[in-house]
């Protein structure tokens, strides 16, 4: 049961740690919490199950063209929600993005209604057993897209160019506006970046869970901050492993202590982290320079 | 911040007018009040306006329920105004908010009974909102009838506070007989929703199957939830024959689903949380041959449930669910409580309290002298992708 | 006579200026970012309102008794997770709060998910004036004081208040147990008003609306989370009129708002000292220090 | 070996060391102040002056040796401690209480010296209000001191460089300390402000006995006023003495004209 379990714990976890990238990104360039990333990642799976559902497209063009909308979405709301506040206050800005987040779940509602919509997986329902554990068809390939997806980023932030002047924007905004970035389209790539891949896991996990609501991006929007905060807030690596931790002690908690206590056996595990690392578990603490 | 002031004048200006306009809107929804305001009262034209209100939610993680609830009252009201059942009565229907939380659930009593003035309300849709709503309808002596919060205990000391709902307690104990004794089943695993609901049907459930036979495993989660699979991977060392899900369709539908991914084969038991179309949209195959408890079943023959579904389809695009049947109903006892009894707030308490045998879409419904429901249990199961009764 | 709606949305303005006023002290004073504090609201509303049930206390004791509580907890907490700072914090904060919620919807002694009933109405008007003007002149008091000094040279530069012999540790707790005592305040008379609690209206959702009120009101300043308070509390009630579009414009409301005033409603200096104090505050709170990709 | 059995030292450090991931920031160092003196520690940028004195104030602990502060060892205290033992600073980039009045920076200054808490702030007892009254008049009285007392009401970020400088002092000497250090207190002042500093540091040392020690680039300041002068360079100490031997010293000369050894 064990290994049956970590395998249900990893692949919560990658769903996971894909939204924390996202939190992650934004954080880390303009140390905001982006509250409506929640609401980015239940459009995303709007978006894939329409298409999908209504517009029988097949899944990877859908899966692509959702990931483009929520970009589109999440450069919107940077612009009208984020932009204005940059040179104010961070929790003033943290305000705006929870009036942005209610915004944006209601619209949803009132476009589409309370009812969960179904979607359909457009993949063959086949399950392989091993003989410490089955994984499905699904979860096989979430955790594949979820790896090519966080290969990618890596590979977008380390070897392009607009990845050094993300990584340049990052540590120290005045000076690399000096270099000659423009912070403005910076910001705007990675909003763009963030929300993309927001989406896809709200794709991903429409097609697990096979339903999309409105609402849906309550919890995991919450449970992407606290993975990307458990690995080191504005840290990519540390965004996936912090997701596939809090996924697997989830699951864990669940599954050997109480299922009642499921989510606060998770945030015990948060807090005592950080109690240990605090500022997450690959974030740097830099020494207070007196 | 550079931005121009005036622009955001406009945008607030804008905003306020929104909401005014809103706010003339509001208080009458378009088609479900005649023309005639309140403020005359109706004497000289010998017409009486009784306003209803609903507290539900209607945005929050609840909000399919309270939608749900709001729509099956609304076609109560148009129903009752359109045929003129009680000439010179008009029905007006205010539905407020309460966002899944029961302290502003409390504040939307508190503003249909003082603003609005209603005379009744149907309300609210969880029993933690019900809860908080109780005190605020017997101080206002508004007589209330919640169409879904099934706590333990809830209508006790309250002559304003009246149900219509199946109780728990009988629901799962009269499912836990019928698995043992009908389908021959013997092992038991629960998977309870970690709120009221849940939590009474799986203690009555848990009660009645282990007398009967045994369960073997217990396991809970919360409202919401889209991962089920350590629960079901734990439940599935216990190799139980059945689960009972005592919980929401959403959520069933996905834990049929993850259940047979994972390859743990049994039969699926449940309650009227059950009961709506979305349970065989989302859980699809898995949820073939499911058993149930309900009050309502859409495949009932009746007129008045073959009209109700037919309203409810054209109306709302979508089959009704159990929440709609039950508050369709609740409204209708209103109705019939107002049309015996008269249109005061306390002859509709007195009508309200003598209900007995109304024969309503979610099956004959009597009301006790605690205000809580008596009426039949249905058993459903789940052929070919419909809802059949099976009992 | 005014009418029973106003008289509660009176009430829950009251209580939740308590609750403003309580984090503006820990959040706007002395920059620890909490997004918990619903947790102790509902610490102090069920030891209130178990007071009164299982040990029969009468209304006052009972009210501080859960804010004593609450005041406990908020010692407890804040003794590990303060040497954490900024967003570190909060989510610290956060996850006790979600930890608290889910603790009470699982014991059997609060009535678990069916929530705790039958609890005597005894809150009223009076009762909540009094509670405000108390919370209120209690607060100035600390704040103009060699307390409050120490607290807000905490937010201004922590490693210099330290250099100064404020024992930074001993003073972030302090305002973790003042505010929690008094969210416990604001608990009690809650859970006395509506007679019935359940740990749902408990949730991060609620912390998040506290966190709102002081930040729209304007950190730092006390009449700020005052007006927050009574804005986020009328500013809802007063959407019902626009039906299902209300929390649209709710959100929307919030967006706006920051848009025009980032600094809060009552940002800049004003009379009286500790009622003042300005906006950029919250660089102070982002102490993270960024690490690059 | 240097050690405590010499009464007069207010401050004495053995063979400090502190290590920051394999760089020897301070390595190996011996120090001492005595009282009443007014003495210099200079050094090229990076030689690990400032990582001293955040060594004595308990800013960062010593990777090995020992601190005495009036005989008394302090490694392994905190900050606030050390303060209350009667060590106070400034720091080289001005940390002033920037949102907060002039006066209420020399008040917080006071801090180790009162003792009201919570229960004194809401009850106002006759003896917090006599705490406050005296606090205030001594703040008031350091205020005059450095020439501030007209902006007492001011946003203490609102002050100009000079004077910022100069509240920072006040509010290091509420806290009565028997040791201030100062770091950088020129960095930055034209040569009037710069005068004036130097005037205000003899006048503390002589009107209120107390023992200075600061880290200070501007060598017309070190050279006017110091007794004793020390020399750091890459975390170790090169020189120690009076003005003019340091003038003449070889090492010192080299260290700073950047020729290699």
């Amino acid at each position: 049961m064990f290994f049956q379990q970590l395998i249900n714990g990893i692949v919560l976890g990658s769903t996971y740690a894909l939204i924390a990238l996202g939190y992650t990104m934004v954080y880390g360039i303009i140390e905001l919490i982006n509250f409506a990333h929640g609401e980015i990642y239940m459009f995303g799976a709007f978006v894939g199950m329409t298409l999908v559902t209504v517009y029988q497209m097949p899944f990877v063009p859908a899966f692509l063209l959702a990931m483009a909308l929520a970009a589109l979405l999440g450069i919107t709301v940077e612009f009208f929600a984020y932009r204005p506040l940059r040179r104010s206050s961070r929790l003033a800005a943290l305000i705006s993005a929870i009036g942005a987040s209610i915004f944006l779940q209601n619209l949803a509602l009132l476009v589409k209604g309370a009812r969960p919509y179904s979607f359909p997986s457009p993949f063959a329902s086949e399950v392989y057993k091993t003989s410490l554990f089955t994984i499905s068809r699904v979860e096989l390939i979430i955790l594949a897209i979820s790896f090519l997806l966080m290969l990618g980023l890596t590979f977008l932030i380390q070897k392009t160019k607009i990845g050094i002047a993300m990584r340049a924007t990052a540590q120290d905004k005045d000076t690399a506006s000096l270099m000659g970035i423009d912070i403005n389209s910076v910001i705007t790539i990675t909003f763009a970046v963030g929300s993309a891949l927001g989406a896809a896991a709200g794709v991903m996990v429409g097609v697990y869970f096979r339903t999309v609501t409105p609402m849906m991006g309550l919890m995991p929007g919450l449970k992407g901050f606290v993975a990307a905060v458990l690995g080191g807030i504005g840290s990519i690596p540390g965004a996936m492993l912090g997701g596939l931790l809090l996924g697997i002690a989830e699951v864990m908690g669940a599954a050997y202590i109480s299922s009642q206590y499921r989510d606060a056996i998770a945030f015990a595990i948060l807090i005592v982290v950080l109690l240990f690392k605090p500022a997450g578990l690959i974030g740097r603490s830099l020494q207070v320079k007196v | 911040m550079k931005m121009n002031k005036s622009y955001f004048n406009v945008l607030a200006v804008l905003l306020l007018s929104f909401v005014l306009v809103f706010a003339a809107a509001g208080c009458t929804q378009p088609g479900t009040a005649p023309e005639q305001e309140d403020g005359a009262n109706g004497e000289s034209a010998g017409s009486v306006v009784v306003k209803l209100g609903t507290v539900g939610p209607l945005t929050g993680g609840a909000a399919t329920y309270g939608t749900s609830v709001r729509n099956g009252v609304k076609i109560a009201v148009d129903e009752f105004n359109d045929n003129e059942e009680a000439p010179g009565i008009f029905l007006e229907l205010v539905s407020e908010d309460s966002e899944g939380d029961w302290s502003k659930a409390a504040n939307a009593f508190s503003k249909l009974i003082d603003q609005d003035k209603v005379d009744v309300i149907v309300g609210a849709v969880l029993s933690s909102e019900t809860e908080a709503g109780g005190p605020i309808v017997k101080s206002a002596k508004v007589p209330t009838i919640s169409p879904s919060s099934t706590s333990t205990g809830l209508t006790l000391d309250n002559p304003y506070l009246f149900r219509n709902c199946l109780s728990d307690e009988v629901q799962a104990s009269q499912l836990a007989e019928y698995a043992v004794e009908e389908l021959g089943l013997g092992k038991f695993a629960i998977l309870y929703t970690n709120n009221d609901y849940g939590v009474a049907l799986k203690n009555a459930f848990e009660e009645t199957a282990n007398s009967l036979g045994e369960v073997l495993a217990v396991e809970a989660f919360m409202d919401n939830d889209e991962n089920f699979k350590p629960q079901l991977t734990s439940i599935q060392q216990k190799d139980p024959e059945a689960i009972f899900v005592a919980g929401y369709y959403t959520e069933a539908a996905k834990i049929a689903q993850q259940a047979v991914e994972q390859g743990l084969e049994v039969q699926f038991l449940g309650a009227d949380g059950f009961y709506s179309p979305v349970l065989v949209e989302i859980g699809g195959d898995t949820v073939e041959g499911a058993i149930f408890t309900a009050g309502f079943h859409s495949g009932d023959e009746s007129p008045t449930v073959q009209n109700f579904v037919n309203t409810y389809e054209e109306l709302f695009g979508e089959e009704p669910d159990m929440f709609a049947a039950q508050a369709y109903d609740a409204a209708r006892i209103v109705i019939e409580a107002i049309k015996s009894k008269g249109t005061t707030s306390e002859q509709i308490r007195e009508g309200l309290a003598e209900t007995k045998d109304f024969p309503g879409i979610t099956g004959n419904t009597s009301i006790d002298e605690e205000g809580d429901t008596i009426k039949d249990v249905l058993i459903l199961k789940v052929t070919d992708g419909v809802f059949e009764r099976i009992r | 006579m005014i009418s029973a709606y106003y008289l509660q949305i009176i009430i829950l303005a009251g209580i939740n200026i308590i609750m403003a006023a309580s984090l503006n002290l820990i959040t706007g004073f002395t920059g620890q970012l909490s997004i918990g504090h619903a947790a102790f609201m509902s610490i102090g509303a069920y030891s209130s309102a178990l007071a009164t049930l299982a040990l029969g206390f009468p209304f006052l004791p009972s009210l501080l008794f859960g804010a004593f509580v609450a005041a406990f907890f908020g010692v407890l907490v804040g003794v590990p997770t303060l040497k954490l700072k900024g967003d570190y914090l909060a989510i610290a904060t956060l996850g006790f709060g979600e930890i608290v919620r889910i603790v009470f919807l699982n014991l059997e002694i609060t009535g678990g998910a069916v929530g705790l009933r039958g609890i005597p109405k005894n809150t009223t008007l009076l009762w909540v004036i009094v509670a405000v003007l108390l919370t209120l002149f209690v607060l100035n008091r600390i704040l103009n004081s060699r307390v409050g000094r120490a607290l807000i040279a905490i937010r201004e530069d922590e490693t210099a208040a330290e250099s100064m012999g404020i024992n930074t540790t001993y003073f972030k707790t302090l305002a973790f147990g003042v505010g929690a005592f008094f969210a416990g305040i604001g608990g009690g008379l809650f859970s006395h008003y509506f007679r019935y609690i359940h740990p749902g209206s408990f949730g991060f959702m609620r912390s998040i609306e506290h966190l709102c009120m002081v930040v729209l009101g304007g950190l730092g300043n006390m009449w700020g989370s005052v007006l927050g308070a009574v804005a986020l509390t009328t500013i809802p009630e007063f959407l019902r009129a626009s039906a299902d579009y209300r929390q649209l414009f709710y959100g929307a409301i919030l967006v706006i708002m920051m848009r025009v005033r980032p600094q809060g409603l009552i940002g800049e200096r004003m009379a009286g000292k500790s009622f003042s104090l300005g906006d950029s505050i919250l660089k102070k709170l982002s102490i993270t220090k960024k690490t690059g990709f | 070996m240097t050690s405590s059995n010499s009464n007069n030292y207010v401050l004495d450090a053995a063979r400090v060391s502190r290590v920051f991931g394999g760089l020897k920031a301070v390595d190996q160092v011996d120090f001492f102040v005595k009282k009443r003196e007014i003495m210099s520690l200079i050094g090229p940028n990076g030689a690990g002056k400032t990582t001293l004195f955040n060594l004595f104030t308990g800013h960062y602990q010593p990777s090995r040796g020992e601190i005495f502060f009036k005989e008394e060892k302090i490694n392994g205290l905190k900050p606030y401690q050390i303060t209350a033992k009667g060590l106070a600073r400034t720091f080289q980039n001005i940390r002033l209480f920037s949102k907060m009045s002039v006066l209420d920076n020399v008040l917080i200054g006071r801090h180790t010296k009162t003792s009201s808490g919570v229960i004194g702030a809401v009850l106002r007892r006759a003896k917090d209000k006599q705490e406050e009254a005296n606090a205030r008049e001594m703040a008031m009285s350091l205020l005059k001191f450095v020439g501030l007392e007209d902006k007492k009401d001011e946003q203490a970020s609102s002050l100009s460089y000079g004077e910022q400088r100069r509240l920072e002092v006040a509010r290091a000497l509420a806290a009565d300390p028997e040791l201030l250090l100062l770091d950088e207190p020129a960095a930055g002042m034209n040569p009037q402000e710069t005068n004036d500093l130097m005037e205000l540091i003899s006048k503390i040392r002589d009107e209120m006995n107390k023992t200075i020690l600061l880290i200070e680039h501007d060598m017309k300041v070190v050279m006017g006023i110091s007794e004793r002068i020390a020399v750091l360079n890459y975390g170790k100490k090169i020189a120690e003495g009076t003005p003019s031997e340091i003038l003449k010293n070889e090492d010192v000369i080299h260290a700073y004209l950047g020729v290699a050894n």
